[in-house]
């Protein structure tokens, strides 16, 4: 039996996760809770096993929770999730400070890492990705070797980028976004899959790792978090996408691209069952914490408009649980 | 030299007053047959000579008589060894008061690589024959006497055993066999690494335990033999050949292979 | 066949040269073979040392400031509730608001940014120690931010440019000035000592997954070492020698080469969901690493057994030594050595490793140090794991720290075992 | 008194019990009377049944004791509530458990009646809970010390006790592999399902990007293992490259040429290398090691990755190197001192003897160091996930990046997991098949080691 | 027994064709000294016997010869032995061919735990005394028969050394010792275990080997240092106390320990 509260899940969310609960712990007459960094998807797994203090009361995602998991907990008898997104985390493209900046559309992001590409001759027909140097992409690149460390398809952050980023490109091209109306499978298959002849290096999911295995390697581009771009800017330098540099302020008005939400699910039927929870989501939807000047931001995590906030906060209040999608 | 067809014993290898019995015992060593079909009695009181020439199966036959056998993977035994008229291969027996009983002494000497003192009051302490260290002290100390090793080790009792000359290990596996107290004692060659002063010494000893102990002795110095036992059996390639007593089997042995042994006639 | 003496005595010597050169060609590849184990030791040593030391510094401010009963709103018989609850923060805030004078909203956050979250709780405790220091003016080393930390301890003689640019040129001009006033310093780090966890990398700790460590390996030990003996010596003196026993050993040399997490898998299912022992704590962890362990210290104690010489259980039994006597008398201590030994790689191995772990919940975020086997925690390694994964830099000194303490560890817990293995080893 | 309280009540009064045997068979034997066995065999028997039989008891029921407590409990919740789903029977109970530890949650007048009933239970239990083992404790006590005659048969009992002890130690070993292959045989069949065996085994794409009908162009999920156990072997292969011959040659010289002051400051020191934790090596292959190569293999005209196989081996076999030489080092050390000198003195030099005589005999304990060191290459993960990348390729040059089986369950497990798809499902079949595969070669080592054995004194 | 002040030994310990000279030998383990200031010839074609109790000394002694005790780290050596007048404890001295010169048969057999024939052919491949698998087989074949154990062993020369009884270990040791043809022989005690016919066997091949080689025997059978030797050395405590010709040690001992020792007045 337990009098603290238990959360575990995605390792994005972690560090913000923690903070919080860090503070919950020093000021109020609480435990400290529990985080655990688990991955979303081994996170969601946990938290749908069943309700009582044996399992989590809250489990963090860096993205939404899927249909398949609503259905898992409500089969196990977890009816009422309550889903309090926190605010977003942008996706950077960086080299080494010692290199030249890149600039990079998400086409470019596109043709130069998936797997197949449109012919270029323009026909109609996917081809083997054939370049080698960003130049081939686009002659206004570099004509440096195209090599990008980045998570394994294990990852979620592998899934956001190839969401946010490939498919983005992926969508320029009209033939490939008719596909989407007629075969959904076939486009997200043509627009997420990641080439494997050593272009994209799969470089574990250790996002300080791949920082300096940049700096040790200038012709690398690397792909991570924010908060590790903001913490290391003396080494490494986000690509401009799209014509927007990853910063600050454009994550969070949403003008940089590649961003992604990230949320974190609750058991309504813990609440008055194990201490604390409220006062945990008081605590997190605070201004202080997750407001524009808030400790989160400080520590990297790119905060919402005053808007969304405002709907998270009425999402706390009421206890909203999560309607079926 | 060629196993004997149908043989059987010459001379009078059973004892009435049988204290070890062994009945048509056959060992084998893997596929290897060692001994073949022997029965022997070795009487109460009595010490008996195990003879023959180099691999003939003495020590084999000895280690039968306590069960040491048992400690190799592939030796096989059949037959009967009645202690006492019980015998101990029955599955019930338990080999632990049955090695109490019957003592051994090993042709190599094999000390513990432990002190010489522990060597030696390692067998009183397992049987828990001592009440306390006074006790004990005795014990090592007698036996040691006995063994004739005393004046050499006693100001170093715990040095290492393994640290003494190879007729020291000898006589010190000899002080540690004794001091379990034995019934019967099985000796391979316990004087093969001996001067002739402490060879007297032990000769001494078995005459002094044989008042109240049986013994069975390896040896191949016919003289030691002679010297110390009633009975002397002659082994040949793992069948008994002759059993008498020890001043006819050395003076008028009646089978042609002792008599061909005995007078150096082999080879 | 006169010749024959000689001819030997020639192919002796002719032969030697080659042998001679076989001989310290062999005795060199044993000499290097050392010399290189201990270089890569030096080498990881040394890096992580140079990465590590300087975790054992810390950079505070030193300040008077007054204990404003009035602001906290705090009286002298305050209770402990009250002062935990009070305002800190804010005090320290309006302190340097006033003294410094920032001049605008964003400066003012600069400002505020310089101090640790830490800097509160400072006053806190102080004020819980000795609470007559209401309404007094104390001078207190207030902790610094973890960047601050960072520029004071490594970057502080380079120029704006040159440095990770987290610091504006404002907040330098200050840090330069508390630097003249001789105020800012750095101090021996003893919260790295005392503390669990923290966000804060200046407030974050290794106290608590020592705690843990402890008690994870304490469980561990006292469950691994006894079944792992045990299991060597029932499976080299007693098992009957049969193809079942074979395929026994088989499967134990088998799960020697089972990869670590599969081991946490099997805890999850074995020891949570059957056992309905709880997530996190030491008692599982300890639980899982034993399994993990065993076929270590299974194998190399039966490696240690097979290595005892026949005659020397032969003289025990002539003695009349029951088995048991002759195994737990004889066998067993002059094994032990060689058990103690696979015993040190499998504790060593335990010490190290994080991914079984990850399935029970040791890999999480715990503040508080733990008490007992079945408060939640975590261990080095993972706390290692956890801080080498940080986004911020003042992590990477504390990870590296934490190795440091990791290492030093197993070498006290290796020389618990060497000093052992040392009196019980002999040569026979 | 708590649980543990009880245990060490326990321990005390089987330590009492020794005494206590021993002392009784003391009186007896003072009789005159001739004991099967030594005082303390008695002694020992009694502690052995004094307290063995009351730690069963007290651990099973310390196993036990939550769902039967959670049991009772139902009992006194609300009507409505006992009338629900497990769940909120579950919540329920949960909470009257927060509740009565009073961890600062509203109270719940409808829960008040078990909270109480708990608090009462607890004492209850407590007191039953001592009451009964220690009664047992007293009962086995007195029932062994009746039995404390000179027919007893102290030592066989105590032994046959303890052979179970033991036996039951072996047993564990057993059970885990039973778990182990509990643990993965479900997943596993599931995947089987998805996936066709015979791709998984032969198929030589790995690719555990999302998983597509297999009839669609530009698929990739594909399930071919084999570059994995490919990458495996190779990565193994390069560890052992380096710590067979390092660790073999460094146990050599340790218990053969080094002084014994050198061997015993560098044994542990060599032995702290299997202690660092998996992260470090991997940061320092990464970072260190496989830029160095990269820049080397550049300059010698090869085409180097910047994650390969050869930095993480290297790497790998200098964590493993302690394995051997540790291992090896005992197992040396114990062959007798006789027969060297029985080499040396026909003129053997001293690699002539350790070659020819020493490592021979003590050759069944190197096979089991080296299987040893190759079981924990094969199960290290860190090292190859950080070093060697985590693409699967096919190939056999050290310098391309491979991944292992191992890093492919742990980042499967570990990554962004779907409990239901193939992607994660995979990770257990993997577990599977490499189980089964060491098994192969755990047997052919085993035969080697029986062929080769040779027994000495 | 006591240590005797100020000791020259009595005799000639000395000879004009010395193939190996003691020179002030001391022998020390850790503190304890087991060797005195021993100085002793050993002639060409000579056979000498050292005889003396148990401990005294005897293998120690005979261990310096060839450098057998650097194996034993406590052991510590003062004083010259010289060998065809060089000094075998010179630094330069490489111990390889010094031990295929000097060979030995040690007190306790201890054979290889590898085949026989294996055992037997060590010696000759580590030193590359054949030219191939035929000559090899022929140096087994010889060294076998001449330790007199070729037909006992004829048909299981692949079987282990280790499964032979204690007797054909010892002969199978002194088989792999003359198998390296050495020029020096030292035998510890090579018939301990030996029945008289082999042993009469060793004591023949002894006296083959004399004609080409140097023999140090130690015994502990008076009549089998009578029967091979030419000179006995007699040691007692550590000390040598008297070298004569054998049967003059035997018949007139000139030292009164020898004396006592040799008419069995001891202890
Ligand atoms: N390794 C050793 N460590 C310590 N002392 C030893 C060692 N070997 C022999 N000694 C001691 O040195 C002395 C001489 O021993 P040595 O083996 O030379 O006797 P020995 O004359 O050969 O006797 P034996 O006829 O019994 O073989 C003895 O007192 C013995 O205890
Ligand atoms: N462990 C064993 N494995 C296989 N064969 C063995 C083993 N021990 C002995 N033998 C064989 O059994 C036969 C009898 O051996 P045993 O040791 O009984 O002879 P012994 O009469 O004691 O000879 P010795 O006088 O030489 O000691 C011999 O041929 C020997 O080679
Ligand atoms: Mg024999
Ligand atoms: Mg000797
Ligand atoms: O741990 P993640 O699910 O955020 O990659």
């Amino acid at each position: 039996q337990r009098d603290h509260i238990s959360i575990v899940g995605s390792s994005t969310v972690y560090p913000f996760s923690t903070v919080v609960a860090e503070r919950f712990g020093k000021s109020t007459k609480f435990a400290t809770p529990k985080v655990e960094s688990t991955g979303s998807g081994g996170g969601l797994k946990l938290f749908c096993s069943g309700v009582g203090s044996a399992t989590p009361d809250i489990t963090n995602a860096s993205r939404a929770i899927k249909s398949s998991e609503i259905e898992l907990c409500a089969k196990n008898g977890i009816k009422d999730i309550i889903e309090i997104t926190v605010g977003y985390d942008g996706i950077v493209l960086a080299n080494t400070t010692d290199a030249k900046q890149f600039s990079l559309s998400r086409r470019d992001i596109f043709l130069a890492l998936a797997k197949n590409i449109p012919n270029p001759d323009g026909s109609e027909t996917l081809v083997d990705n054939p370049y080698k140097t960003w130049n081939q992409v686009n002659s206004t690149l570099p004509a440096i070797e195209i090599e990008v460390l980045g998570p394994p398809p294990t990852s979620g952050t592998r899934d956001a980028f190839a969401e946010l980023a490939l498919e983005g490109g992926c969508k320029t091209f009209p033939f490939i976004k008719a596909m989407k109306k007629q075969d959904k499978k076939k486009y997200k298959a043509v627009c997420h899959a990641v080439r494997e002849d050593g272009a994209y290096v799969e470089a574990g999911e250790n996002d300080n790792l791949i920082v300096q295995k940049l700096v040790a390697n200038p012709t690398a581009l690397g792909v991570f978090g924010y908060s590790f771009l903001e913490q290391n800017s003396d080494k490494v330098q986000g690509s401009v996408i799209d014509g927007k540099l990853p910063t600050f302020d454009a994550i969070a008005s949403g003008d940089y691209p590649v961003s992604r939400s990230l949320y974190f699910y609750v058991k309504k039927a813990h609440i008055g069952v194990i201490p604390g929870i409220k006062e945990y989501l008081a605590e997190f939807t605070s201004e202080k914490a997750m407001g524009e000047y808030g400790y989160l931001a400080e520590k990297g995590m790119i905060p919402m408009t005053a808007k969304e906030r405002a709907t998270v906060l009425s999402t706390v209040k009421n206890l909203t649980p999560l309607t079926k999608k | 030299m060629q196993l004997i067809e149908n043989h059987i014993t010459t001379g009078i290898p059973l004892s009435p007053k049988a204290k070890l019995s062994a009945r048509n015992v056959d060992v084998f060593y893997g596929d290897k047959q060692a001994i073949f079909d022997v029965s022997l009695d070795i009487g109460v009181n009595e010490v008996i000579a195990l003879i023959g020439p180099s691999g003939c199966g003495k020590s084999t036959f000895l280690r039968t008589l306590n069960r040491m056998n048992d400690t190799i993977d592939i030796c096989k035994i059949t037959g009967e060894i009645l202690l006492d008229n019980e015998n101990i291969y029955d599955p019930k027996v338990d080999t632990v008061p049955l090695r109490a009983r019957v003592g051994m002494v090993f042709q190599k000497p094999n000390p513990f690589p432990k002190s010489i003192y522990d060597n030696v009051a390692y067998g009183p302490r397992i049987h828990g024959l001592a009440q306390g260290r006074v006790e004990l002290d005795e014990i090592v100390e007698k036996s040691l006497k006995r063994a004739g090793l005393w004046n050499e080790v006693k100001d170093r009792l715990h040095a290492p055993g393994t640290g003494l000359s190879g007729g020291q290990q000898q006589r010190l596996c000899i002080a540690r066999t004794i001091a379990v107290d034995p019934e019967v004692i099985l000796m391979d060659e316990p004087c093969s690494a001996l001067d002739p002063i402490a060879t007297a010494k032990i000769e001494e000893l078995i005459d002094e335990l044989r008042e109240k102990y049986t013994i069975a002795i390896v040896t191949h110095s016919m003289q030691q033999a002679a010297r110390v036992s009633q009975r002397t059996a002659y082994f040949h390639l793992g069948q008994l050949v002759e059993v008498n007593p020890t001043n006819q089997v050395f003076t008028t042995p009646q089978h042609e292979l002792t008599e061909a042994y005995i007078t150096g006639r082999f080879g | 066949m006169t010749t024959t003496t000689l001819t030997t005595r020639e192919k002796v010597e002719k032969s030697l040269a080659r042998r001679r050169a076989a001989e310290t060609r062999f005795r060199l590849y044993g000499m290097a073979s050392v010399f290189f184990g201990m270089l890569c030791l030096v080498v990881l040593f040394t890096d992580i040392a140079s990465k590590g030391v300087s975790v054992f510094q810390q950079t505070s401010l030193t300040t008077d400031i007054l204990l404003d009963s009035r602001y906290l709103n705090l009286n002298k018989g305050s209770k402990v509730e009250e002062v935990r609850f009070a305002n800190f923060e804010g005090l320290i805030k309006r302190h340097f608001a006033k003294s410094l004078q920032p001049k605008s909203r964003s400066e003012k956050r600069e400002l505020f940014k310089l101090i640790s979250p830490g800097a509160a709780w400072q006053l806190q405790e102080l004020l819980l120690a000795n609470p007559d220091a209401l309404d007094t003016t104390i001078s207190i080393e207030l902790l610094m931010d973890d960047d601050v930390d960072q520029w004071f301890k490594h970057d502080r003689d380079l120029t704006k440019d040159e440095i990770n640019n987290r610091l504006s040129e404002q907040q330098l001009t200050w840090l330069n000035q508390w630097i003249a006033e001789e105020r800012l310093d750095s101090h021996f780090n003893t919260l790295f000592f005392t503390n669990g966890d923290s966000r804060e990398p200046e407030l974050a700790g290794i106290h608590g997954a020592i705690k843990g460590t402890l008690l994870t390996l304490m469980v561990t030990l006292l469950l691994s070492f006894p079944i792992g003996v045990a299991a060597a010596i029932y499976l080299e003196e007693f098992a009957p020698r049969n193809r079942m026993t074979e395929i026994v050993e088989i499967n134990i040399n088998n799960l020697a080469a089972v990869p670590s997490i599969i081991f946490g898998l099997l805890g999850m299912a074995i020891f949570i969901n059957i056992f309905g022992v709880s997530r996190s704590t030491p008692l599982l962890g300890g639980l899982v690493l034993t399994l993990m362990t065993l076929p270590t210290i299974i194998i190399s104690a039966r490696a240690a057994i097979k290595a005892v010489p026949p005659s020397i259980r032969e003289a025990a039994y002539g003695l009349g030594a029951s088995k048991n006597q002759v195994v737990f008398h004889h066998v067993l201590p002059l094994a032990m050595p060689g058990m103690l030994t696979g015993t040190i790689l499998g504790m060593a191995q335990a010490l190290g490793e994080t991914a079984p772990l990850l399935m029970i919940g040791m890999v999480a975020f715990v503040v508080d140090v733990p008490g007992f086997i079945n408060d939640p925690s975590t261990v080095l390694p993972v706390q290692i794991f956890l801080w080498s994964d940080s986004p911020e830099r003042a992590f990477l000194e504390r990870t590296s720290g934490a190795i440091l303490v990791l290492l030093s560890f197993l070498i006290l817990m290796n020389a618990t075992a060497v000093i052992l293995r040392r009196r019980l080893e002999r040569r026979w | 008194m708590n649980f543990s309280s009880l245990i060490i009540i326990v321990i005390i009064v089987l330590g009492g019990a020794y005494f206590l045997g021993r002392n009784r068979a003391r009186t007896v034997s003072n009789q005159g009377l001739r004991m099967h066995s030594l005082p303390g065999h008695y002694g020992a028997l009694m502690a052995l049944w004094t307290g063995v039989p009351a730690l069963i008891l007290l651990l099973t029921w310390h196993l036990l004791e939550g769902p039967v407590i959670d049991h009772l409990l139902i009992t006194q919740l609300p009507a409505h509530i006992q009338a629900a789903d497990p769940a909120q029977i579950q919540l329920a109970i949960s909470k009257v458990y927060n509740l009565a530890a009073g961890t600062g949650l509203a109270p719940d007048p409808s829960l008040m009646p078990a909270v109480e009933h708990l608090a009462a239970l607890n004492e209850r239990t407590l007191i039953l809970n001592s009451g009964i083992a220690l009664s047992l404790c007293l009962i086995c006590c007195a029932v062994t010390y009746r039995r404390i005659k000179p027919a007893l048969r102290a030592r066989t009992e105590m032994e046959t006790i303890v052979n179970l002890l033991l036996l039951s130690s072996s047993g564990i070993a057993v059970l885990t592999t039973v778990g182990i292959l509990a643990s993965v045989a479900f997943e596993a069949w599931m995947f089987f399902q998805q996936v066709n065996p015979l791709d998984f085994l032969f198929g030589t794409t790995w690719s555990p990007q999302v998983a597509l009908r297999a009839d669609q162009s530009g698929s990739s999920g594909s399930f071919g293992a084999v570059p994995l156990f490919a990458g495996t072997l190779l990565i193994s292969f390069i560890a052992m490259i380096i710590a067979i011959p390092v660790g073999l040659m460094a146990a050599i010289y340790l218990s053969e040429y080094a002084s014994s002051n050198v061997r015993q400051y560098a044994k542990p020191a060599l032995e702290v290398l299997a202690g660092i934790p998996t992260v470090v090596y991997g940061f320092f292959a990464a970072l260190t090691v496989a830029p160095f190569i990269r820049v080397l293999g550049t300059d010698l005209g090869f085409d180097v990755s910047s994650e390969s196989a050869l930095a993480a081996g290297l790497v790998m076999g200098v964590m493993i190197i302690p394995f051997v030489s540790s291992l090896s080092d005992d197992v040396i050390n114990a062959v007798p001192q006789s027969l060297r000198d029985g080499s040396y003195g026909l003129g053997a030099t001293k690699n002539e003897t350790i070659r020819q005589v020493v490592i021979p005999a003590a050759l069944p304990g190197i096979v089991g160091a080296v299987m040893l060191a190759v079981s924990r290459a094969i199960g290290e993960t860190m090292i190859v996930a950080m070093a060697a990348g985590l693409a699967a390729n096919l190939t056999a040059n050290p310098l391309d990046s491979v991944t292992t089986v191992t890093v492919q369950i742990v980042t499967l497990l570990v990554g962004d997991q779907e409990f239901d798809s193939p992607k994660t499902l995979a990770a257990f079949a993997l577990g599977l098949v490499l189980f089964l595969s060491t098994l192969v070669l755990n047997f052919i080592a085993l035969k080697i080691v029986q062929k080769y054995r040779e027994q000495y004194d």
